[in-house]
């Protein structure tokens, strides 16, 4: 598969681009990021009526835009590089991609097009303090109660659950193993013995929250305790649309690099002209656009449901793991002092970097994951 | 041109095939033919062997051909680098000399530009050709010369004035390789193999008509050649299928191919054959172990991803699209990827990794590998000069402050390097 | 001097305390009696407070001290800088006036060197000083001034004369920090830290006598500051023990300690704690994970390598051997052990890499040295300055061709860098 | 420990260096790397009469200079850097370290003082064509055959093997597995039944053979089946030594990179005017100090008994192998087009850097050794 954008998804980009320069400066970055709540209604609104990004991969039947999850990524990309504060990963991607992959179409027709359209935000409680995303590390219980269901245990790492309308919470069965018992739930973000606390993150751009939930009325997402494949497809979503993200976040470091070791002068030079600068930025370029094409690549295979997804997902997710990473601590280096410093904006992506490096899983993880697929 | 043009010269094509394609022709008088029909370069100048086509166009008679198998021109090696700055540098007389027998094979080329003291620094050359008033005297040696050894042309790049700039004391000229004043020594490798030569030039002469560019102007023309290269290396991979069906013509291009193709035999090994390392890796039961493991992963992530950005480049260039960085990155990235490959080979051999030749690993292979991937980031500019490049022209950062932008003469330099 | 003369030495010492060392006198009684003796400075000249002594009896003195556990004179911070630059470059009138209150720790000072607009290139400097004919007036700005919100006094690199290369004009002053055109505000990290103040003269005033360098030799005398600052980094890490015994003076000297400490605290972490490594990997079982072994492995040795090379140098330097590379390639391994810690800790703690404060591993530990690492490469000269320096001093390797030898107002610079 | 050389050992170091720049200039080594043998008769005469450094470790008792592991590192390191074609470490260091672990009193004064005077040459005889280096993996057997002991297996990758008068032959005893069952043998290089092939291999400057032994005459060193500890001690002895040879080669690569690049004028500046070679430079220095501190503090470790020896020479291999073959290459790097060149002298020590990288072990597999140790 040789991937190339249409001359529509570079319009959209553009687009997207262009809205997030006018909606998500720096100055609005650092106003939100001190908010519990960690993002500005007013702007998710028109990101929702006038783009309709929440939509954009959401089948039309269910109020959707009805694109590829390639056009996912040219949003998620583009989010990454302009740091936006908003619910949208955990809305869009996650809790949507949740009740998509898992609901009947009588719970996709009831819960997708608010979600589409914005205005409800949803959230996904997988993991729970173990910091594990896989099925097997579920403890939290869903139990029959009546004529619904009751959710008991602990979620953390909710990327901004403290703030959802709606949570979408993966639990197991009673005395269920493994993969086995494990599937999705409904609850609402104000239900009653829902107790929700906002985390102390590295990234203060993004939130995260610890759910406690205690006897919590919840509906089924599925077949109770059938959700394994929903979650293991679900992970691949996540982490493509990540790597979608990082990868944005990535080429603003080099971006910002090539641009100031350009302004700097030392020594009666630019910075710039100096071969150890012109060098650590031309390893910045091909690293970024490296780990782009491996983001591109997973996306275009999950739009086109190749079974390869998992594993290049996987590459994907490894790969820019460790580009962003290296590209945000190289764009403070190429500040020299100015970039350790609070007033310089580097520092926002860095901790973007460092927190997407160990979400969903590092590199490590990911190499071995994707091993797995090829080993035979 | 429209669709119905193309389907009406694939048709002529087909019927001129039909007419006069046989497989049990020589290769020069088949070649001779493509010469004087223009089917042989489609896209060449109807006045030059060629029909006036736009390149697209002729790719659809390339397919014709293929289809019946019909043999081409002789394009592999630097001929075409030759015939390329010919077409656009050259006067008529040069043309009318050289063009045909370089389409028919009959002449081999080989390009005469780094020297032992100007490698990164191509236009540092310091091979003189001095005007005797009859014809051109050269003095030198120029080295990294694959072919030398059985090429009957040169392109030269020479300093006719040393009291300018360095670009600006270069003339171009095509030299006659089988004279006197030119010694061909093998170049050999680190790795055993001699695919380069050194040549060293002692008072060799070349008539007026010879010369290319104008005195002086030579570095455009050379421009050219360089050019042309990458597309001259693509040539060479899709020539080096198609070699394996019956009649004379076939022998014939066979023992060509051979020719040209045997100073290329160890580069994908040079690459790192990053194909080899899943199958080793289970052979040996090495991917059992997770380090390997990862090791395996981070190779074949860089590996994917470099093919990847050199598809998304293509691609791109297909739709028309101004082409991205992605392009000039290809070379850094092999040079990642062949040192990556060399480790995981390393790593996954273990003790076989010291054996070699019939006692190595895959017969030699793995040893091979592991002293021919340092090739890689020097081969064609270095690393350093890449990054160099990358940053200048893809980044547009500033430029080094230069120290040799004096007359040539005074500018410091190699003294007899070597 | 001989074993004997040690021996004697030590002997008056042990005398002397005897006579006077009372844990409940003041700090800056006690200290002055330390002036007054010369047994506080031992090293210093006996008309500057000290006894004339060689260094190593001077070590020899100060064991005596810590066998009685008695205090000894100010050290910490910037002020053993001014110390040492007073007494080798200060005339009589700035050593009466300073170094006194300098040893009874009564006052506190800050280097005003770095510059927003000149970081790597100190020389660079753009903060004026000119001579009203009664005193210099400073107008311009410093950065990265650890203290200054608490400091007295300020040494400062001004720029005198614009029309001579940089390094030729600047000059040396001491700055009294208490007066209304300086302003000190806080500058804080991407760790939230603020350890350092950013300076800002507006017409701030210096009398003529705190003149410490001629006019426009301020270079060399700043050279003998820096090449001080890595001592007096020594003499911090000493001085940071011995705090925890009773009476009066003990707990005035706790205070004066907690106040100078007070912005290293997270200098640990910007290490990268390779100490809490091994420990972590236990606790949270990632040991058991063969791939998370080899990259704590890859940490251990990196860091153990750069612990006995450290060791090496001093060893060879107490041979009295000419001391090697080892010691200046500590900072530049100071910046890979970091680099990598920050990556096995991440490792290591997997999802919980991303939470801080009492959220995060270790209270918030783990987090901090994810967010503070990054200075270690930039803090004290960027990686790439120590490569130059190491390049060239070390290897003797040629320096680059310089663009900033001309006269200071013609060479290119940062305009309102900040 | 605080490790430094004294004057007596830099002034030994002097000795040997100046030694070996007489006696092992690159076009001895191109000579004799083309020859079977692979070394100077003449010139390992002259090492052992005039300096006798194959008796510098060996004690007094058994005609040896009784000097510690520290002296003998100094040695490897200068061979190492000079890239001496001889049998010093087979002998010197593999054989008779074998001798002096593994024998009684009575054999080692039977054969270390001729070892010891460089009048015999030893080779060592454990690994097998598995390439393994552990007491598990030998599977050649030592039988009992009336008084004496018969010899019946394959063993591989022997240096000098096909040269040496001596044998140091590891076996197990017929039905052991494991480590038990364990120990050396000596066989004398002409025995019958024993057929020795020279290997092709990727270093020519040290020789390695392939030794098959059908019903060798053999003499047990030490209690037959026994020997596993002589052999866990040899191993850290072999790797120490290993490890101070290519710290010795890792460093001549720097002093040969860092002397061409201010020959090589390219651009009409010393190429080792560009920042780029310099700061490549600098990275070879720090990397090749640190791997040497490695190398000093394992060899000084099994001079004192240091329990810790075992995990300091595993790390002191892992630092030499990363070191020694970066060096190696970037050194190749920096000498461009010339470098990589059979004429440039380079690639003799790139070739000695990666097949010393994987002999006894990688430095994956020594990072994990190191980290058995420290595990706990």
């Amino acid at each position: 598969m040789a991937f190339a954008f249409t001359d529509e998804q570079e319009q959209f980009r553009d687009i997207v681009a262009r809205f997030l320069r006018d909606t998500s400066p720096t100055t609005e970055v650092r106003r939100l990021m001190e908010t519990d709540a960690g993002f500005d209604v007013e702007v998710w609104d028109r990101l929702n009526r006038e783009l309709g990004l929440s939509a954009v991969h959401i089948p039309e039947a269910f109020g959707g835009q009805g694109f590829s999850f390639v056009e996912l990524g040219i949003v998620c990309e583009e989010l990454g590089r302009a740091l936006l504060c908003a619910p949208y990963f955990s809305s869009a991607v996650l809790a949507a991609g949740a009740i998509a992959h898992a609901g009947d179409d009588v719970r996709r027709a009831d819960l997708l097009p608010a979600l589409a359209s914005g205005e409800r935000r949803g959230a996904l409680a997988v993991t729970e303090p173990n910091g594990r995303w896989d099925a097997a590390a579920i403890e939290t219980e869903a139990t029959r109660h009546g004529p619904g269901w009751r959710i008991e245990g602990a979620k953390s790492f909710v990327i901004d659950g403290h703030t959802a309308d709606l949570i979408v919470v993966a639990a197991r069965l009673p005395g269920s193993t493994g993969e086995h018992g494990v599937s999705f739930f409904t609850v609402a973000g104000d239900a009653a013995g829902l107790s929700r606390e906002l985390l102390q993150t590295v990234d203060a751009t993004r939130k995260q929250a610890r759910l406690t939930f205690r006897n919590v009325p919840a509906q089924p997402l599925g077949e109770p305790g059938s959700g394994a494949p929903a979650l293991a497809r679900l992970r691949v979503d996540a982490i493509t649309a990540l790597a979608s993200e990082m990868v944005g976040g990535a080429q603003r470091m080099l971006d910002s690099a090539v641009e100031y070791t350009q302004l700097r002068m030392q020594f009666g030079r630019q910075i710039g002209s100096f071969q150890a600068v012109k060098h650590k930025c031309a390893d910045m370029l091909l690293d970024v656009e490296l780990a782009k094409s491996a983001a591109y690549q997973a996306a275009s295979a999950l739009a086109e449901d190749d079974p390869e997804a998992p594993a290049l997902a996987s590459l994907a997710k490894a790969a820019a793991s460790d580009t962003y990473l290296r590209a945000a601590a190289d764009c403070i280096q190429l500040h020299g002092g100015i970039g350790f410093t609070w007033d310089n904006d580097t520092h926002l992506w860095f901790k973007r970097a460092k927190s997407s490096e160990a979400m969903f899983g590092d590199a490590a993880y990911h190499r071995e994951q994707m091993m797995r697929h090829w080993r035979e | 041109m429209s669709e119905r043009d193309a389907g009406q010269l694939r048709a002529d094509a087909r019927r001129w095939l039909e007419a006069h394609w046989d497989p049990n022709r020589s290769l020069v008088e088949w070649r001779n033919l493509l010469a004087d029909s223009g089917w042989g370069v489609p896209h060449w100048p109807r006045e030059w062997y060629g029909l006036g086509l736009p390149v697209p166009l002729s790719q659809a008679i390339d397919e014709e051909f293929a289809e019946v198998g019909a043999v081409g021109v002789a394009k592999a090696g630097i001929r075409m680098l030759a015939a390329a700055t010919l077409l656009e540098h050259g006067n008529d007389f040069l043309k009318e000399r050289f063009l045909r027998r370089i389409l028919t094979g009959e002449d081999t080329w080989c390009q005469l530009f780094s020297e032992p003291g100007s490698g990164s620094d191509l236009a540092g050359a310091t091979t003189r050709a001095d005007f005797d008033g009859r014809q051109w005297v050269v003095n030198g040696q120029k080295v990294w010369t694959t072919s030398a050894h059985h090429a009957h042309y040169g392109l030269l790049l020479a300093r006719t004035d040393w009291d300018v700039p360095k670009h600006q004391g270069l003339t171009y000229f095509v030299l006659d390789m089988d004279q006197p004043g030119v010694e061909v020594r093998p170049l050999r490798q680190m790795n055993g193999h001699a695919s380069f030569n050194q040549v060293f030039f002692t008072d060799a002469r070349i008539p007026p008509e010879c010369q290319v560019s104008e005195t002086g102007n030579g570095w455009r023309v050379a421009m050219t050649t360089l050019a042309h290269e990458r597309r001259g290396a693509d040539a060479l991979r899709t020539h080096a299928r198609a070699t394996e069906r019956v009649g004379r013509i076939y022998e014939e291009e066979a023992r060509e191919t051979a020719t040209i193709m045997e100073p290329y035999k160890w580069y994908p090994q040079r690459a790192g054959r990053v194909d080899l390392v899943l199958p080793r890796a289970r052979e040996t039961g090495r991917l059992e172990d997770p380090v390997v493991r990862q090791e395996v992963a981070k190779l074949l992530i860089l590996a994917k991803s470099a093919e990847w950005t050199a598809r998304r480049a293509r691609a791109a260039q297909e739709q028309g699209r101004p082409q991205g960085p992605e392009g000039s990155l290809g070379k850094l990235a092999a040079s990642h990827v062949a040192r990556a490959a060399a480790r995981v080979h390393t790593l996954i051999s273990g003790a076989d990794a010291m054996l070699s030749g019939a006692d190595g690993p895959l017969d030699g292979t793995i040893a091979e590998i592991l002293v021919s991937v340092p090739a890689t980031s020097i081969a064609g500019g270095t690393d350093e000069i890449q990054r160099n490049i990358i940053a200048e022209r893809v980044l547009g950062m500033p430029k080094e402050p230069r120290m040799d932008t004096g007359p040539f003469r005074d500018v410091p330099r190699n003294v007899g390097a070597s």
